[in-house]
C-alpha cells in the first residue's frame, strides 16, 4: 500500500518528563525509528492524567497514524477514545490486556523481569554482607514485579540474603533517593538496587556497589554499577510500525515484546565488570538466560508491594 | 510611585489594561516560540482553535474549568473571612476519597438517590479536613497557612496509602487506582461522547448559591464581618469562632464537590494524580475573580481556555508543551495587574 | 497673610492646594512660621489639617503651591527631605513599630541604611539625654507594643527630639492624653520652644490652644479663613471662627433618677497586659441618669467597659441587669438585653471600615431585626441607614459609601445612631468624643443628655475632666482597677477628683479599714 | 537500629544537617521577605529556577560559586518581578506568589527543554564534594556529623548567622522589621518602604534560588524536573514554625531534616515491614504541625504581612 513507502506518522504522549527512567526508553526507541525514517515523531511529556484523553484526542483528530504513550491511570477514558478514533492505532503502557472490540489498541508493559533476575544473581554474587538496599519511587506492579525477580536472582546465589525496601513518594527526587540510600547503606547494605536516580550515586560516593535498572547507567558510574537490567522498547515498536504499515494492526498484547526473548530486555554488557564477577554467578545467569531463552524456565511475575526482609 | 482611585473609569480605562495584558501574554508566547524553533505568527490562531475552535475544544475548556470553579469558590469564601486555606488540595482528595468509597457499590441506590448523598458525603468529609486546621486556629493560634498547607502533604500520603491499600481496586491489576464508580454513582455527561458532565452545573449552581449566601444571608454578612475585622465584628456580638469555622465547613465542602465531580464526572475511580494542582490554582482564579462568586466562574475559563488553548498550540507548532503554563502564569499576573490598572491611576511624585 | 521674608522665617508654605478625587482638601494655603513661635491649626473634622502637615512634611504631594524650610524650596514628595532640613512631625495616629523597642523606633531611619552596625549603646545613651533633659519619662529598651498612649506619644516626640528638628508638627498630640500628661507635655513644649524651635499645634481642644499657642490659624473646607493672636482672641470667637457660625454649649440640667438598671456588687475582673483589671468593684446605673467615670487612662477604664460591653465576664462578683443576675455574659446578650455600646477606638472597634454605611448601621442588630431565618432584609436595613443619616446628620454622599471615607466626626455620629437607635436602656459611652471638633462635640453631648432624660442610664468613661463633671449627674473615680464610692453632681471639685485619681484616698482607705 | 541507636549515630546528625541545608537558605529567604511584610510564595518556583540556573551554569564551564552566583542571581530576578508586582502595585501576594511559582517553574522546564532537546538522562557537573574542616572533623561523632559537608551546607549557617546579624544589629535590618511591622512609622523616619520591601523580597528571592542550587550542586550533580519536590512550601511553614527568627528558623529546619532522615532509617527497622510507607513519609509534616500546636503560644506575625503600603491611600 502506499502507506509503507512513506515514514509514519507517531505521536507520544507520557504523563512524567522523557528523562524518566521508564518514559526514556519508550523515546529512545521513537528517536531511533525517526532516524531510520520509518516514523516522524513528536511527543508531549508531563501530560497531567486529567488532560489525558484530551491529548490523545488532539493527536488523533491532526491525523497521526500511530499514538504510543501510557494510560495506567485513564484506562476507562483513554479506551473511549480509541474508540472514537477507529482509524488511528494506539499502542499503549497499560495494566489490562487487549479488547478484541477496540482492534486499535494494542497494549505492553515492561516485562523485563527476566532480565532483573539475572541482575540479581549478579548482585548475590557480589554482596559480601548479604544485605542488599532496594530504593523505589512508587510501589506499582512496574516497579514491584522487577523488585521481586531481583530478589528471586539474588537468592540463587545468596538463600540468606536481607532486603532493604523504601518507597520515596516521588518519581523525581534524587537528593531523597541519595538520602534513603544513604541510610541503608549506614544500616549494612553493600548492594543497591538502583531503581531512582540518586540511589547509584550514594553508592558510588560510599564505595559500594549498585545494580542498574531499566537504563545502563554504568557510563556514568563505572565503578559502581555492576550490571544493569535494560529495558529495549524497539522490538514492541518496530512492530506495531510493521503492522500499520502493512494496515494490519489490531488489537494485541505486545507484552511479549519486553521479554528477554524477543530483545526487549537484556543484561547489560558487564563493561568495567567484565572478569570482576564470580565465575559461578556469570555461568549461572548463562545457564538462567539459556534457559529463559528457550521456554525452560520462566521468572515469576510478582506484582505485590515488596517489603524489607 | 503612588496609587490614586480612579472615580468614574470610562470605557477605556476598564477594557484597555486587559486587552494589552492579553497581548502581552501573546507577545511572550510569541517570543518563546520563536526560541524554540516554532513560528510565532501562528501562536495566537493556535490558541484560540485549541481552546474554542470546535465544540469539542470548547467543551474541554469548560470541562478543565470544572474543579477550578469549585476551588476557586472554597478559596474566595474562606479568604473572604480571612481563613488563610492553601488546602483547597486536601480537601478536593477528601471529597474524592469518600465518592470513591461509597460510590463503588457500597450504596445500592439509584442515581436520583445515591448522587446527592455521594455529594452531601463528599462535602462533610472536605469541611471535616479544613475543620482541623480552623479549630487549631481558634483554640492554639495555629496558623492556618502552615496547617493547610502541611495537611496537602499529608492527604496526600493518606490518599497513597489508601490506593496501595483498603482502596485499591482488585482488579485493577495493581495499579494504586480504587475500583470503577458503579454507574448510578456517575454523573451523565452533558453531550454524548464529549467528556463534559453535570458536574460543570453543579459548578455553577454552587457559584450562583454562594453568591446568594454572600450578599442575602446573614452567614454571609458575618463571614465578610469577621473577615474584614473581627474585633469589630466581636464587638458587635457576631460570634466569631463560630463563623470561622463555619466558613471552614463550606470552603471545605466546597473545594471537596470538586473531588467529587472528577470522580463521578470525569474519571470514574480515584486515583493519585487526580488534580494537577487544582487546589493551588483555586488560589490564583478566586483572588483573580477579587474573590467574588460569579467572578469564579469567569476566572476558571479564562484560566482553562488559556492553559487549553495554549497546550494545544504547543502541540500544533511543535514547542515544549511547558510554553502553556508560562501563558497562563504570564497571563495571570498581568490580568490582576490589569485589573488593578482599571480602577487606579499610577502617579508618579 | 503672607508675611515678608525675614532671616526668622522658618517655614513657608506658599498657595497649597490638594485635591482628592472631588474633595478639595486643601485650598490654596499660605502661612509662615517664625523661629521660637508656636502656631495653632484649628479645624472642624475633615478641614484639611492633616492633609496640609502631610504636604510640609513631603508625605503627600501637594497639586500647587510650595513649601520652604529655612528658605530652602523642598523638593516635593520626600520626607527626608524635611527630616534632614530639621522638621519633626508627630503624626495624628502613632507611626511606631510595635515589635521594635523605644530606641530603636527612635534611630529608625537615622541611620545610614548601608552602616555596618546600629550603635545600640550610643544611641539608647542619647534617648536617655535627651527623656532626661525634656522630661520624656520612658524606658529605652522597652517593647513599644507594650507602652501606654501617653509613653507612646512620648517616644514619637523623642523621635523628632532625637533627629535635631527645629520646626515640630503636632498632629492632636494630646487627644489621647490625660489632663496631667497633656500638661506635662506642655511643659517640654515650652521648654523645646525655649532652645529656639518652632511648632505648629493642632488640636480640637480649645483651652489648649489658648495655653499654648501665640498665633492661631483657622481652616475652613481647606480654606484658611481667618487668623489671630491668640493675646487677641476668645474661646468663643474661635469656635464660631472654625463652624462658621456660633457654637452654643447646651446647659445639663439636673437629672430624676429612676431605677437601678445595671449594678455591680464586688466585681473582679482578670488584668489583661500592663491594664489592670477591675477589683472588687461596686457600682449602680439608674435609669434616668449619667454616670461619670473618671481616672488617669490605664486606670481599669477597659476593664469596665469589655465587662459592661460584654466582651468579659466577671470572674467573681455578682452583675444584675435590671435586678436579675446576668447568665452567659457575651456582647450579643448584652445588647439582647438592652446594653448598647459607644467603644473607645472608633476605627478598629466601632466600625468595620470596608463596610458600607448601611452595614455598619446594621452591625449590632441583623439578627434581631434585619433579617429573617437567616436571610437578610436589606431594603429594610438601607431603610434604616437612611434615616440614621437623616435624624444623626451623618454627613456622606449616601447609605453606599464605605465608612472608611468618613470624617471621624461622621463616623462617631453614625456609631451613636446605631447605639440610641437599638432603643437601649443602657448606654456605655467610652471616649464619646475624642479627635471630635467642637460643633460635634455639642452635638454628642446632646444626644446622650437628651437619651438620659428619655430614661436611660448612661455611662461616660473620659479623660477629659470638663466633660466628666459637665455631664455626670454622678462622678466615679477609677484607680488601678479600684472605683471610688459616687459623688453627686456638684459635690466635687476638680482638686479632690485629682487627688482620688492620683490613687491618695484609695490608699488611704485601705488604711483606715 | 531502634531509635536510640539511629540518634546516637553521627551519620544520622551528618544527613540532618545534610537534609537541613537547602531548607535553610530558602527559609531565611522566605524569613526575609515576610519580615519585611511580603509573604513570598513564588518560593517553589524560585528553588526551581535556582536549581536548575546554578546546574546549567557550571554545565556551561563556570567554577561551582559561578554557579552558586549565577543562580542566585536569577533567583534576585524572579524576586524583582514578584516585588514589582507586589509592592508599588500592591497586588495579592497570594496570586503573585502562586502565579510566579508557575511562572518560574515552567519557564525552567521550557528552557531545559529548548537547551537539551535529546537527553535521556540528564548531563552531571561535578558537584560540591564535602569539605573535612581541619581539626574539627577528627573530633568524635561531631566531626563526622557536622564537620564532614559541603562547603555551601557551611555556607548555609553563616548565612543564617549572618541574617541574625544583620536583622537585629544593623540600621538596615532595623528597617526590614520595621517595615513589616509598621510601613507607616517607616515612611515616616523618611524610608522608602518600597524600597526596603522590595529589596527584601529581591534578596530573599536569591537565599531561596541558593537553596534549590544545593540540591543540583551539592546535594546531587544534575537537574531534574520536579526535583524540588515541595521543600518550598515546607519553608513557609518553617518560617512560621521559627516565629519568624533566623535562630529558631534554622532550630525548625533542623527539627524537620532530623524527622526526614529519621523516617528514612524507621523505613528499615522492623516496623518498617509493619506500617505502610507513607506513613513513614508523613512523619516530618504531621510532627511539624504537633510542634506547633505544642509551642501553641502565639508568635508574633508581623503586624504588616500581606498588607501593601500605599502612600496615598487613607
Ligand atoms: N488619602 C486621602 N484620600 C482621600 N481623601 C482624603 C485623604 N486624606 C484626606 N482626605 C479628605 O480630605 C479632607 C481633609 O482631611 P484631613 O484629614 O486633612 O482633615 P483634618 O482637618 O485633619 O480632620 P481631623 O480633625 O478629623 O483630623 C477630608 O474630607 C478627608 O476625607
Ligand atoms: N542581638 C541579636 N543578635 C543576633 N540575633 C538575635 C539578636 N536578638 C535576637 N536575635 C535572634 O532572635 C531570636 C530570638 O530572640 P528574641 O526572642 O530576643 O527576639 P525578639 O526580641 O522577640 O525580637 P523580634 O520580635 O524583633 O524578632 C534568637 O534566636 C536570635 O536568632
Ligand atoms: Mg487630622
Ligand atoms: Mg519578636
Amino acid at each position: 500500500t502506499a502507506r509503507a513507502q512513506e515514514p509514519l506518522k507517531v505521536a507520544g504522549i507520557y504523563t512524567v518528563p522523557v528523562e524518566q527512567q521508564w518514559v526514556s526508553r519508550i523515546h529512545i526507541a521513537a528517536l531511533a525509528a525517526q532516524e531510520r525514517g520509518d516514523i516522524t515523531y513528536t511527543y508531549s511529556e508531563n501530560t497531567a492524567n486529567t488532560d489525558y484523553p484530551r491529548v490523545m484526542r488532539e493527536y488523533a483528530e491532526q491525523g497521526y497514524d500511530l499514538i504510543i504513550g501510557e494510560i495506567f491511570g485513564v484506562e476507562a477514558e483513554a479506551r473511549e477514545v480509541v474508540a472514537e478514533y477507529p482509524d488511528t492505532a494506539f499502542l499503549m503502557g497499560s495494566s489490562f490486556k487487549e479488547d478484541p472490540a477496540l482492534a486499535n489498541l494494542s497494549v505492553f508493559d515492561n516485562y523485563i523481569q527476566d532480565a532483573s533476575y539475572l541482575s540479581g544473581i549478579i548482585a548475590g554474587a557480589m554482596t559480601q554482607s548479604g544485605n542488599i538496599g532496594m530504593v523505589g519511587g512508587f510501589p506499582i506492579p512496574e516497579v514491584n514485579r522487577l523488585m521481586h525477580a531481583f530478589m528471586a536472582g539474588v537468592r540463587e546465589m545468596r538463600p540468606d540474603a536481607t532486603f532493604q525496601v523504601s518507597f520515596i513518594g516521588s518519581w523525581f527526587d534524587p537528593p531523597k533517593a541519595k538520602e534513603t540510600a544513604f541510610a541503608m547503606i549506614e544500616n549494612g547494605a553493600d548492594v543497591l538496587y538502583a531503581e531512582r536516580f540518586g540511589v547509584s550515586d550514594a553508592a558510588k560516593e560510599k564505595g559500594i556497589l549498585a545494580i542498574g535498572n531499566v537504563i545502563d547507567t554504568q557510563s556514568d558510574y563505572p565503578e559502581t554499577v555492576v550490571a544493569s537490567a535494560l529495558w529495549h522498547f524497539e522490538p514492541t515498536l518496530d512492530h506495531a510500525i510493521e503492522m500499520v504499515k502493512a494496515g494490519s494492526f489490531t488489537a494485541a498484547d505486545y507484552g511479549a515484546y519486553s521479554f528477554m526473548k524477543e530483545g526487549g530486555a537484556s543484561l547489560a554488557p558487564y563493561g568495567t565488570f567484565e572478569g570482576k564477577i564470580p565465575q559461578a554467578a556469570v555461568d549461572l545467569v548463562n545457564a538462567k538466560s539459556a534457559a529463559i531463552k528457550d521456554g525452560s524456565f520462566t521468572v515469576e511475575i510478582n506484582d505485590e508491594e515488596p517489603s524489607s526482609s | 510611585m503612588r496609587l490614586e482611585p480612579i472615580a468614574n473609569p470610562g470605557l477605556a480605562r476598564t477594557t484597555l489594561p486587559p486587552a494589552l495584558a492579553l497581548l502581552a501574554t501573546f507577545g511572550v508566547a510569541a517570543v518563546l516560540a520563536l526560541v524554540a524553533g516554532g513560528n510565532p505568527a501562528l501562536v495566537f490562531g493556535e490558541i484560540v482553535k485549541g481552546a474554542v475552535g470546535s465544540k469539542f475544544a470548547l467543551l474541554e475548556t469548560l470541562n478543565r474549568a470544572t474543579p477550578l470553579i469549585f476551588t476557586g469558590l472554597a478559596v474566595s469564601v474562606a479568604f473572604r473571612a480571612k481563613l488563610w486555606n492553601i488546602g483547597a488540595e486536601a480537601q478536593l482528595y477528601a471529597g474524592a476519597v469518600v465518592t470513591a468509597v461509597l460510590g463503588t457499590g457500597a450504596l445500592p441506590w439509584a442515581a436520583p438517590a445515591l448522587l446527592p448523598v455521594l455529594a452531601l458525603a463528599a462535602i462533610c468529609a472536605g469541611a471535616l479536613v479544613l475543620l482541623v486546621p480552623a479549630l487549631l486556629k481558634t483554640r492554639f493560634g495555629v496558623d492556618e497557612v502552615v496547617t493547610t498547607l502541611l495537611f496537602n502533604f499529608i492527604f496526600l500520603l493518606f490518599v497513597s496509602y489508601l490506593l496501595d491499600g483498603p482502596l485499591k481496586d482488585p482488579m485493577g491489576m495493581g495499579w494504586p487506582k480504587s475500583a470503577r464508580l458503579v454507574a448510578e454513582a456517575r454523573l451523565p455527561r452533558i453531550v454524548d461522547g464529549l467528556r463534559l458532565h453535570w458536574g460543570f452545573a453543579l459548578a455553577l449552581i454552587c457559584a450562583a448559591a454562594v453568591w446568594v449566601i454572600d450578599t442575602r444571608t446573614t452567614l454571609g454578612f458575618e463571614m465578610r464581618a469577621v473577615g474584614q475585622n473581627a474585633e469589630a465584628a466581636r464587638f458587635a456580638g457576631i460570634p466569631v469562632t463560630a463563623v470561622i469555622l463555619k466558613t471552614a465547613l463550606l470552603s471545605g465542602g466546597l473545594a471537596a464537590l470538586a473531588g467529587y465531580s472528577e470522580v463521578a464526572g470525569l474519571k470514574g475511580a480515584l486515583t493519585l494524580d487526580l488534580s494537577p494542582g487544582f487546589g493551588y490554582t483555586g488560589i490564583v482564579v478566586a483572588m483573580l475573580a477579587m474573590l467574588h462568586p460569579l467572578g469564579v466562574i469567569v476566572a476558571a475559563l479564562f484560566v482553562a481556555a488559556i492553559f487549553v488553548g495554549a497546550d494545544a498550540m504547543s502541540r500544533n507548532i511543535g514547542v515544549p508543551t511547558y510554553i502553556a503554563d508560562i501563558m497562563l502564569a504570564t497571563a495571570l499576573l498581568l490580568m490582576v495587574l490589569a485589573i488593578l490598572l482599571t480602577r487606579f491611576r499610577v502617579r508618579r511624585d | 497673610m503672607v508675611e515678608p521674608a525675614t532671616p526668622e522665617t522658618v517655614l513657608r508654605l506658599t498657595g497649597i492646594t490638594k485635591r482628592f478625587g472631588a474633595v478639595t482638601a486643601n485650598d490654596a494655603v499660605s502661612f509662615a512660621l517664625q523661629k521660637g513661635e508656636v502656631i495653632a491649626l484649628l479645624g472642624e473634622n475633615g478641614a484639611g489639617k492633616t492633609t496640609l502637615m502631610n504636604i510640609l512634611f513631603g508625605q503627600y504631594t501637594a497639586d500647587e503651591g510650595t513649601v520652604e524650610i529655612f528658605g530652602r524650596q523642598m523638593p516635593p514628595g520626600h520626607p527626608r527631605a524635611a527630616l534632614d532640613a530639621g522638621v519633626g512631625m508627630v503624626h495624628q495616629h502613632f507611626t511606631l513599630a510595635g515589635n521594635l523597642t523605644v530606641w530603636e523606633n527612635i534611630v529608625l531611619g537615622a541611620q545610614p541604611l548601608g552602616a555596618l552596625s546600629l550603635n545600640a549603646s550610643a544611641a539608647r545613651d542619647k534617648v536617655r539625654a535627651l527623656a532626661a533633659r525634656f522630661h520624656l519619662k520612658v524606658d529605652p529598651d522597652a517593647r513599644v507594643g507594650r507602652l501606654t498612649v501617653g509613653e507612646r506619644q512620648r517616644v514619637e516626640i523623642l523621635k523628632a527630639l532625637y533627629r535635631d528638628a527645629r520646626i515640630l508638627i503636632l498632629d492632636e498630640p494630646t487627644a489621647v492624653l490625660t489632663p496631667q500628661e497633656t500638661d506635662a507635655l506642655f511643659a517640654t513644649l515650652r521648654e523645646a520652644i525655649g532652645l529656639g524651635l518652632s511648632i505648629v499645634f493642632i488640636s480640637h481642644k480649645l483651652h489648649e490652644v489658648m495655653a499654648i499657642s501665640d498665633r492661631v490659624l483657622v481652616l475652613r473646607h481647606g480654606r484658611l479663613v481667618a487668623e489671630r493672636a491668640t493675646a487677641q482672641t476668645t474661646r468663643h470667637e474661635l469656635a464660631a471662627l472654625m463652624v462658621g457660625a456660633e457654637v452654643t454649649v447646651p446647659e445639663v440640667a439636673q437629672a430624676s433618677p429612676g431605677a437601678p438598671l445595671l449594678s455591680l456588687r464586688r466585681v473582679s475582673t482578670p488584668d489583661s497586659g500592663t491594664a489592670p483589671g477591675l477589683q472588687a468593684v461596686t457600682m449602680t446605673l439608674c435609669a434616668g441618669q449619667i454616670t461619670g467615670l473618671a481616672g488617669v487612662s490605664g486606670n481599669g477604664q477597659a476593664a469596665l467597659s469589655d465587662l459592661v460591653s460584654g466582651l468579659i465576664a466577671p470572674t467573681s462578683g455578682e452583675m444584675d441587669l435590671a435586678g436579675a443576675p446576668v447568665r452567659g455574659w457575651s456582647p450579643r446578650t448584652a445588647l439582647a438585653q438592652g446594653v448598647a455600646r459607644i467603644p473607645e477606638d472608633r476605627h478598629k472597634t466601632g466600625t468595620i471600615a470596608d463596610f458600607d454605611l448601611t452595614e455598619n448601621a446594621i452591625l449590632e442588630s441583623y439578627a434581631s431585626r434585619f433579617s429573617r431565618r437567616g436571610w437578610m432584609d436589606w431594603s429594610g436595613a438601607r431603610r434604616f441607614a437612611e434615616r440614621l443619616i437623616a435624624t444623626y446628620d451623618v454627613r456622606c454622599p449616601g447609605p453606599d459609601i464605605r465608612v472608611r471615607l468618613l470624617s471621624g466626626g461622621n463616623m462617631q455620629k453614625l456609631i451613636l445612631g446605631r447605639v440610641l437607635e437599638s432603643g437601649a436602656r443602657i448606654i456605655l459611652a467610652n471616649q464619646p468624643v475624642r479627635g471630635l471638633d467642637i460643633g460635634a462635640v455639642s452635638y454628642v453631648h446632646g444626644r446622650l443628655t437628651a437619651a438620659r432624660d428619655a430614661g436611660a442610664a448612661v455611662l461616660l468613661i473620659s479623660e477629659d475632666l470638663d466633660e466628666i463633671t459637665r455631664l455626670s449627674d454622678v462622678i466615679h473615680v477609677i484607680s488601678e482597677g479600684r472605683l471610688s464610692p459616687p459623688f453627686a453632681r456638684g459635690t466635687m471639685q476638680p482638686q479632690e477628683l485629682g487627688i482620688w485619681m492620683s490613687g491618695q484616698r484609695f490608699d488611704e482607705a485601705g488604711h483606715a479599714a | 537500629m531502634d531509635l536510640f541507636d539511629i540518634l546516637l549515630s553521627a551519620s544520622f546528625w551528618a544527613a540532618t544537617i545534610r537534609i537541613a541545608s537547602p531548607l535553610i537558605f530558602a527559609t531565611l529567604g522566605e524569613l526575609i521577605c515576610e519580615r519585611a511584610g511580603v509573604l513570598n510564595l513564588g518560593i517553589e518556583g524560585i528553588m526551581v529556577a535556582g536549581a536548575f540556573a546554578g546546574w546549567v551554569a557550571v554545565l556551561n564551564g563556570l567554577p561551582l560559586w559561578g554557579g552558586v552566583a549565577v543562580a542566585m542571581a536569577v533567583g534576585m530576578a524572579l524576586g524583582a518581578v514578584h516585588s514589582v508586582l507586589s509592592v508599588p502595585f500592591g497586588l495579592s501576594q497570594h496570586v503573585v506568589g502562586v502565579g510566579l511559582t508557575l511562572l518560574a517553574s515552567a519557564l525552567t522546564f521550557y528552557t531545559y527543554r529548548v537547551m537539551l532537546p535529546e537527553v535521556s538522562s540528564p548531563p552531571k557537573i561535578a558537584a560540591f564534594q564535602p569539605y573535612e574542616v581541619p581539626l574539627l572533623s577528627d573530633l568524635p561523632f561531631f566531626g563526622q556529623a557536622l564537620f564532614s559537608q559541603t562547603p555551601l551546607t557551611y555556607a548555609a549557617f553563616v548565612l543564617a548567622g549572618l541574617v541574625a546579624l544583620v536583622l537585629y544589629r544593623t540600621p538596615l535590618g532595623l528597617a526590614v522589621r520595621a517595615a513589616g511591622e509598621s510601613p507607616a512609622a517607616v515612611a515616616a523616619q523618611g524610608l522608602s518602604v518600597t524600597a526596603i520591601r522590595m529589596g527584601a523580597v529581591i534578596v530573599g528571592s536569591g537565599f531561596m534560588a541558593v537553596g534549590g542550587a544545593f540540591l543540583t550542586m551539592s546535594a546531587f550533580d544534575s537537574f531534574f524536573f520536579e526535583m524540588v519536590n515541595g521543600r518550598g512550601w515546607i519553608c513557609i511553614a518553617l518560617v512560621v514554625f521559627g516565629a519568624w527568627k533566623p535562630g529558631k528558623a534554622l532550630l525548625g529546619a533542623l527539627l524537620f531534616a532530623a524527622f526526614d532522615a529519621l523516617q528514612i532509617r524507621l523505613q528499615q527497622t522492623p516496623m518498617g515491614a509493619l506500617v505502610p510507607y507513607q506513613v513513614f513519609l508523613m512523619l516530618p509534616y504531621a510532627l511539624s504541625i504537633l510542634a506547633l500546636v505544642v509551642m501553641s503560644r502565639r508568635a508574633e506575625v508581623p503586624a504588616a504581612l500581606m498588607v501593601p503600603f500605599n502612600k496615598g491611600e487613607r
